[in-house]
């Protein structure tokens, strides 16, 4: 038995990583199709991932919403949810941030938090609304959520137009004090923009390991998700724990928001189209496990895959839409696990005669 | 304006921007009522869409106005193909549905740019020729009232879209291969011990909603978009999956939530021209049909019954 | 422009060897039909008449997410490009911050200033497009048959408004009585919106529309083919904008003129004048009329003469300064009083 | 002699498990075979294999003496197998007829011709004394109903031989007996039948030979005429069994469940317990006895707080429970073995331990101020795995994996342990073997000796009688008598159940 759970861990492990290499291999064949240098190309690739101080903190610095919105979803995933309405949590997470940032004047140490938090509470509050139709209606969570990315997308919009608009698309800056922006950190790596939303991503990765597998709610909430008529049966609120449940999910992709909006960017556009960063999270989720450090790390690679992918472009004319291949490659190795399960589970048969 | 100018003017724009919400629902429905989740239609359709533009953009000079409807097909077969991509994933490999239609969407997003870099290299395609057009039905657009509502200035694909929704209605509950679909979805156990092949039956499901995708996808471009970029298929492949459930896996339903989407979007397009209407803020209007689609959801469509085992793979001998 | 063509011959030779020029797009790319590709058509006559080799001496990089811009700017400055173009007012923020971190590198900023930032290595490309719009509002005003016309503007921002009250002045200066019905799509980038909208607007009586939209208008274009496929009394017109959109009117012919918006002639224009030293730094380069910086499209053969004339009438009073084209709502109410007087 | 079908040295192995171990199998024609064993012994597996579910890593099959190979259910069919699985195989939302030609459908060009479908099946029915509803859902009708839909599913495939997975673990007694007629029926009509069921009685009264495993191996097969229950019962386990288990008299102190004018209605809308007084003192175990939907589950469903009540009074040691949470009402002192031990007893992808530690995760000492200590929940999972002999590799193993019987004990021992008032048992052996439930019935006697009031719904009269102290007969949503067990017997209790009334008044309630 012991072994068994041995295995089990280094296939959680082993899995995702073959997937990646996998990924990469068959992004390999598609440049040599397409006419390209596949060796140069995964060189100024990883040039733009690692190459230099600043590449590493762009990396990092793109990796922080990703990793969160894979945090939202997981947890979510987890307790038996989906949230396909991650990009709409963003988006109000971020509006909410900026507004805070912008409109309120106070010190660093109340600002920042005061502005964190308002992201997160936009975003709960999205959330909750899916949860709640959901635990009272029964409402499919999926198509609620994906009405409240539109809604969310257009009404953020409207809002930014009419309360703070400064023109060009944009809304006003936020205030020095609200900024995460860290000139430590940008000196740090060469003045890239990586700023201290990394510390939140990381409590946020220890936050959901530790309400899903510390804490008596997060056995209630995973119970309800498995099963909901034995959760009822054991004296849960099975309604109260799906809002709570999306409600948390909603809050750490408001934070999403909030690393753009107080990090990258210290403002917020009037999109016309989503950002995608939320449709991300569901393959970074994926890529991780579902796990918190299996999330940073997933997070940490697609982001650098991200930011590089100009790099490439860059150096070697690759198209930068051969990321978004792999990426979807990877993620489908790491579905069809099965496969690569059979695949290995043969190999060291072999091995082991 | 009068009220029949306002439906002369929202009844046909609602008609023509149901069709791919139409056709790409339909094909939702075979993928799940086969218990396949299908996430990926937005992809399909996006793959639709780029298939139909870059075939019409090469057939256009030989074919003429033909060559959107060739590029339908042609659409319609290239997509049932790259739809397998996701039926191997998660019917043979039994991959997470959901995940593999995740990942259709970005790889349909991804290939179909890199490939129109490659091909014309450039990002985005020129505009067709020959589109899809809007027309006037002989006849049925002379009869009074009725006719300028219902028979004008609509594209002949989405009466077709109208149609093959209720013949999918047949199909699905009416012949040999519908029930044997549903069952699949519903309890594919049982199905299995009365010798239907599941695993066939969920392929056949899904290749269908990839073909039916793709031509939504691809009327979507030749009669809306009439070129391909990475913008082209923004959301509506989610706006489809989002009319099957509202219209409950059911054909005819999905036609009416598909029909009520184009409804309010262009009531909330149009909504800008008309008196009274024209002074509620757009965003309101711009979020109507959105939030109307929850408030009917929530209100007095009441619990939508997916198929039961949707989503589920299915292994010989697993209870 | 040419003022300095010695100075640019003599010394160019030895310059261009290792003058380097790039641009980053907006997340529209180089092949938008609109203005990123007008710019890499005006920065790719600058390369070859300077004997430059693309992705050496002039490159272009395509954002795909906002965030990608500020570092798209960086790697042009670090890899010792000498001038890099921001194509939209989108990347304003980026160059701000690209300019203060890379103060050895020119920038250039297309469609909006940062002159207030008194940073001397970026340059503001500005454009008078209420100018041009005023003279395809002429046109309309000349042509319309119903007295209706219509404009449809991709998203509501002060950039936009300067091409509808632009064209509004227009028509009303020819024709008070004639109406504008106007609405936005609040998207760049929904062609089935704006085929919705101007299937209204045509609905409603309109025979004419100005799109300012981008992606957006060619719903517009759409919709206009159509209709006019429905014969002879059905036909309506569209007026592109930013390049001559004549082409996209085709085959059923229905674009009656564009308004162009030259930002090919701005961006070789300032890419000379840093190569010749004279980079306008801290500066705002406004192309207008007078400039040719914006005007009426080549292909003017579904224009009447009539209307032709009147615009070159109109043109003359803008030149002259006898007529300030409005920019903003405010300054079109004001500007429809003095019409009344 | 003349087998119909011989399943000769059938080795089927699952990963990590040999389910069949060369089991030889023969059935004669125009016999009902039993097929004996206990939980997980192969049985299920073995006719898998016969239906084409299965393919054997070894073994020969025979029909009518010709070597076959069965390679899915379609090849079954045509040879004249028919099975009905141990869990049905109905699709829920179809109909009746839908359900019965799936597969095989009749059609005019090209359209399902369900007139044509429904003729045949009634037609079918009324043959075989099955009477169904061509046109009802199968989400409508009684499990006796969807029973006989399986066997027509059979029937309408031309089926000659048919297996029968316990078929009656979920009946009712009055739809084992009609179930009992229907397949002495097929064999007068020239069929042969393989029966597994874990009831003895059962296959003493209908069998006439009967094959015995255990463990995936075959023991033997034994005609039923020159063997008894006793003798069935040690073949199967290996060792003696006692099937009435032993018992002191009771002495009830005072009443801890007391139930007054209750009205409960169910899903629907419909009132299912009405105006019901009840009960239960410490110290004994009462038993329900009543045909299934006589409001058994909502009586159940009320005290426990799972649903609703619409009047009336139920009280534990004089508090008042029904306006009570769920939860509130089990730390009042409620321990509950649901009925359904899959959807309500346990998280099937929880691990044993996780399940164990179901009803009182939130408490000290498994959490203190919201956080978990899973050490402690593993400790007592660890300590009670051991005390009710749960059969698991370990406390970590997910309860999916467990067989019935086992996951059974699971919670049992969960909800025995945090020693209730009162104890809610429902169904609380079904489907078990024969060696399972003796240890279950040992347990619930043994509370009651304890001192606590025990509450027993069953539909098996056997156990009513053999456990309880006191036996209450509910119909229609009402306690209609009380009766003694030691005075009564089956046939009077079925007679209450089914409406009757008793000559001679007794029992108090
Ligand atoms: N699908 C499967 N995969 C793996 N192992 C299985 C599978 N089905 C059955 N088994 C194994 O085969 C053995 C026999 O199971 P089977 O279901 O045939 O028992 P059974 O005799 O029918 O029990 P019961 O009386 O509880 O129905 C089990 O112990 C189990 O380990
Ligand atoms: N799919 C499966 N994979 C692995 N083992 C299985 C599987 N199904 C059943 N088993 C094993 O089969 C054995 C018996 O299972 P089975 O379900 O037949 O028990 P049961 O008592 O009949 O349960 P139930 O009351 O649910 O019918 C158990 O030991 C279990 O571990
Ligand atoms: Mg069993
Ligand atoms: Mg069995």
């Amino acid at each position: 038995m012991n072994k068994l759970v041995k295995n089990e861990r280094v296939m959680m492990i082993l899995i995702p990583v073959v997937s990646a290499i996998l990924g990469l291999i068959a992004g390999a064949v598609i440049m040599l199709l397409g006419g390209y240098d596949p060796m140069l190309g995964y060189q100024s690739l990883f040039d733009g991932m690692f190459g230099t101080p600043k590449a590493i903190g762009e990396t990092i610095r793109a990796m922080t919403p990703l990793a969160l919105a894979g945090i939202a979803v997981a947890f979510a995933y987890k307790t038996g949810l989906f949230n396909i309405g991650v990009e709409g949590q963003l988006l109000v997470g971020w509006l909410a941030s900026v507004w805070v940032g912008y409109a309120f004047d106070l010190p660093a140490v109340i600002h920042i938090p005061l502005a964190v938090l308002a992201a997160a509470a936009a975003g709960a509050v999205w959330a909750f609304i899916p949860g709640f139709l959901k635990a009272k209606f029964h409402v499919h969570e999926v198509i609620v959520s994906i009405m409240m990315n539109y809604i969310a997308l257009y009404t953020t919009s409207s809002l930014i137009r009419t309360y703070l608009y400064a023109g060009n698309e944009k809304s006003y800056d936020i205030k020095e004090s609200a900024s995460l922006a860290s000139s430590f950190l940008a000196q740090l790596t060469d003045n890239s923009r990586l700023h201290y939303g990394i510390l939140i991503t990381i409590a946020a990765a220890i936050v959901m390991w530790f309400i899903l597998n510390k804490t008596a709610k997060g056995f209630e909430l995973r119970a309800v998700g498995f099963n909901q008529h034995a959760s009822q049966y054991a004296g849960m609120n099975v309604g109260r724990n799906i809002v709570l449940s999306m409600a948390i999910s909603g809050a750490f992709a408001g934070l999403a928001g909030a690393m753009e909006g107080l990090g990258t960017f210290q403002y917020m556009g009037t999109f016309t189209a989503f950002t995608g960063t939320g449709f991300d999270g569901i393959a970074v989720a994926l890529l991780g496990a579902n796990s918190a450090i299996g999330i940073l790390l997933a997070s940490f690679f697609f982001g650098g895959l991200q930011t590089a992918a100009p790099q490439m472009n860059f150096m070697t004319g690759v198209p930068s839409e051969l990321i978004q291949i792999v990426i979807a490659l990877i993620i489908f190795f790491v579905a069809s696990s099965y496969l690569i399960r059979w695949v290995l589970g043969r190999a060291g048969k072999g091995g082991a005669k | 304006m009068n009220f029949l100018e306002v439906l002369a003017i929202i009844i046909p724009a609602a008609l023509y921007s149901a069709a791919p919400l139409i056709f790409t629902a339909l094909g939702g429905i075979f993928s799940e009522r086969s218990g396949v989740v299908n996430i990926g239609l937005e992809g399909l359709m996006m793959f639709g869409a780029f298939t139909g533009i870059v075939s019409t953009l090469l057939l256009q000079d030989s074919l003429g106005a033909w060559a959107p409807w060739v590029a339908i097909v042609i659409a319609a077969v290239v997509c049932a193909v790259f739809s397998l991509i996701h039926a191997v994933a998660s019917i043979t490999l039994k991959a997470d549905q959901t995940v593999s239609g995740v990942a259709l969407n970005f790889l349909a997003a991804g290939l179909s740019i890199f490939l129109i870099k490659k091909i014309f290299g450039k990002g985005q395609t020129d505009f067709i020729q020959f589109r899809i057009d809007k027309v006037s039905i002989p006849g049925l657009s002379d009869i009074p009232v009725i006719g300028k509502i219902l028979f004008s200035n609509v594209p002949i694909t989405s009466y077709i879209a109208i149609a093959l929704a209720f013949a999918v209605w047949y199909i699905i509950y009416k012949t040999p291969f519908g029930l044997r679909l549903r069952s699949v979805g519903e309890h594919p156990m049982a199905a299995d011990t009365m010798g239907i092949k599941v695993v066939r039956m969920r392929y056949v499901g899904v290749m269908i909603s990839g073909m039916l995708a793709g031509i939504g996808g691809a009327v979507y471009a030749t009669s809306i978009a009439t070129n391909f970029a990475a913008g082209t298929i923004a959301g509506q492949g989610f706006l489809a999956i989002a009319a099957m459930i509202f219209g409950k896996w059911h054909p005819i339903g999905a036609l009416g939530a598909a029909m009520f989407f184009g409804l309010a979007q262009s009531l909330s397009i149009t909504g800008a021209q008309i008196p009274v209407i024209q002074d509620i803020p757009s965003v309101l209007l711009t979020i109507a049909p959105y939030v109307l689609t929850i408030l009917a959801l929530t209100g007095f469509v009441g619990r939508a019954e997916a198929p039961k085992a949707l989503g589920v793979p299915y292994e010989k001998g697993r209870r | 422009a040419c003022g300095s063509d010695d100075a640019g011959k003599s010394g160019g030779d030895k310059k261009a060897a290792d003058f380097k020029v790039g641009m980053v797009t907006d997340t529209g790319g180089v092949d938008d039909k609109s203005f990123n590709q007008s710019a890499w058509e005006g920065l790719t006559k600058f390369g070859k008449d300077n004997g430059l080799d693309e992705g050496t001496g002039y490159k272009y990089l395509q954002s795909t997410k906002a965030s990608e811009y500020e570092s798209n700017l960086s790697k042009f400055a670090e890899s010792g490009y000498n001038l890099t173009y921001g194509i939209g007012f989108l990347l304003k923020e980026d160059i701000k911050k690209a300019a203060k971190q890379y103060p050895d590198a020119n920038f250039a900023l297309v469609d909006d200033t940062l002159k207030s930032e008194n940073l001397d290595n970026v340059a503001s490309i500005l454009f008078k497009e209420e100018q041009g719009s005023f003279l395809v509002g002429v046109v309309a005003a000349k042509q319309t048959k119903t007295n209706k016309i219509g404009f449809i503007g991709g998203v509501e921002s002060p950039l936009i408004k300067k091409f509808e009250n632009g064209f509004k002045a227009g028509v009303k200066s020819v024709n008070p009585d004639a109406e504008v019905i106007s609405q936005y799509a609040e998207s760049f980038n929904s062609p089935e919106k704006g085929s919705a909208i101007a299937s209204t607007i045509y609905s409603k009586g309109a025979d004419i529309i100005y799109q300012a939209a981008g992606g957006t208008g060619n719903g517009v274009f759409t919709e206009a083919k159509n209709r006019s496929k429905g014969g002879k009394d059905k036909k309506v017109w569209v007026i592109g904008v930013d390049r001559d959109q004549h082409e996209e009117g085709m085959p059923e012919n229905v674009t009656l003129t564009s308004m162009v918006k030259r930002v090919d002639l701005a961006v070789e224009d300032v890419a000379k004048k840093a190569m010749d030293d004279k980079f306008p730094g801290g500066k705002e380069v406004v192309f207008g009329l007078k400039e040719d910086g914006v005007g009426i499209a080549p292909s003017q053969d579904n224009v009447s003469k009539d209307a032709l004339k009147a615009v070159d009438e109109y043109k003359q009073k803008i030149l002259d300064g006898d007529i300030t084209v409005p920019q903003t709502d405010k300054e079109f109410k004001e500007f429809e009083k003095t019409l009344k007087k | 002699m003349e087998y119909v079908i011989e399943m000769l040295d059938i080795r089927k192995e699952f990963p990590g498990i040999v389910a069949n171990d060369n089991i030889t199998l023969q059935v004669k024609k125009g016999e009902i075979h039993a097929l004996l064993g206990e939980n997980g012994a192969g049985k299920s597996t073995l006719m898998n294999v016969l239906f084409g579910l299965y393919q054997p890593e070894k073994g020969q099959i025979r029909v009518n003496g010709q070597e076959v190979k069965i390679t899915d259910p379609n090849v079954a069919n045509d040879l004249g197998i028919g099975m009905v699985h141990q869990h049905f195989m109905l699709v829920q939302n179809f109909t009746v007829t839908e359900n019965i030609i799936l597969g095989n459908e009749p059609t005019r060009t090209g359209k399902i011709n369900i007139k044509k479908a429904a003729q045949d099946i009634q037609e079918l029915s009324n043959q075989y004394g099955l009477s169904v509803d061509p046109y009802a859902k199968i989400q409508d009708i009684s499990v006796g109903m969807q029973q006989r839909v399986e066997i027509l599913k059979t029937l309408y495939r031309g089926a000659d031989i048919l297996i029968f997975d316990e078929p009656t673990a979920a009946l009712t007694p009055q739809e084992i007996t009609e179930l009992i007629q229907i397949m002495k029926k097929l064999i007068q009509e020239g069929k042969s039948i393989i029966l597994i069921t874990h009831k003895l009685k059962e296959i003493m009264s209908v069998c006439d030979r009967c094959t015995i495993i255990r463990k995936g191996v075959g023991v033997g097969t034994v005609n039923v005429q020159e063997t008894n229950p006793d003798e069935l019962a040690a073949l199967m386990v290996g060792r003696e069994v006692h099937f009435k288990t032993e018992k002191k008299t009771a002495t009830p102190k005072e009443a801890v469940l007391t139930i007054k004018e209750l009205v409960v209605e169910d899903s629907r809308g419909v009132e299912a317990v009405s105006s019901l007084d009840l009960s239960v003192r410490a110290g004994e175990i009462v038993g329900i006895a009543g045909v299934d939907g006589n409001g058994q589950t909502e009586l159940i469903e009320a005290i426990t707080g799972l649903r609703k009540i619409k009047s009336g009074s139920i009280t534990l040691k004089n508090q008042e429970l029904s306006t009570l949470s769920t939860r509130k009402i089990t730390e009042s002192g409620i321990g509950h073995i649901p009925q359904d031990r899959h959807k309500h007893g346990l998280v099937l992808d929880y691990t044993i331990g996780e399940n164990i530690g179901l009803q009182t995760y939130y408490q000290k000492p498994m959490s203190k101020s919201g956080i978990l200590n899973y050490k402690e929940m593993y400790k007592k999972a660890k300590e009670l795995i051991a005390e009710y002999d749960v059969r698991t590799p370990s406390e970590y193993t997910q309860a999916r994996s467990l067989s019935g019987g086992n996951q059974q004990k699971a919670i049992i021992a969960r909800e025995v342990d945090r020693s209730p008032e009162l104890l809610i048992a429902a169904q609380p052996t079904r489907g078990l073997d024969v060696g399972a439930i003796e240890f279950i019935h040992k347990k619930l006697i043994e509370e009651r000796d304890k001192g606590r009031a025990v509450l027993l719904v069953s539909l098996e009269l056997d156990e009513v009688i053999n456990l309880s102290d006191r036996i209450a007969v509910i119909y229609e949503g009402k306690i209609v008598d009380i009766v003694d067990p030691k005075e009564t017997n089956e046939q009077e209790l079925g007679l209450l159940m089914a409406g009757g009334t008793r000559e001679k008044a007794g029992g108090t309630a």
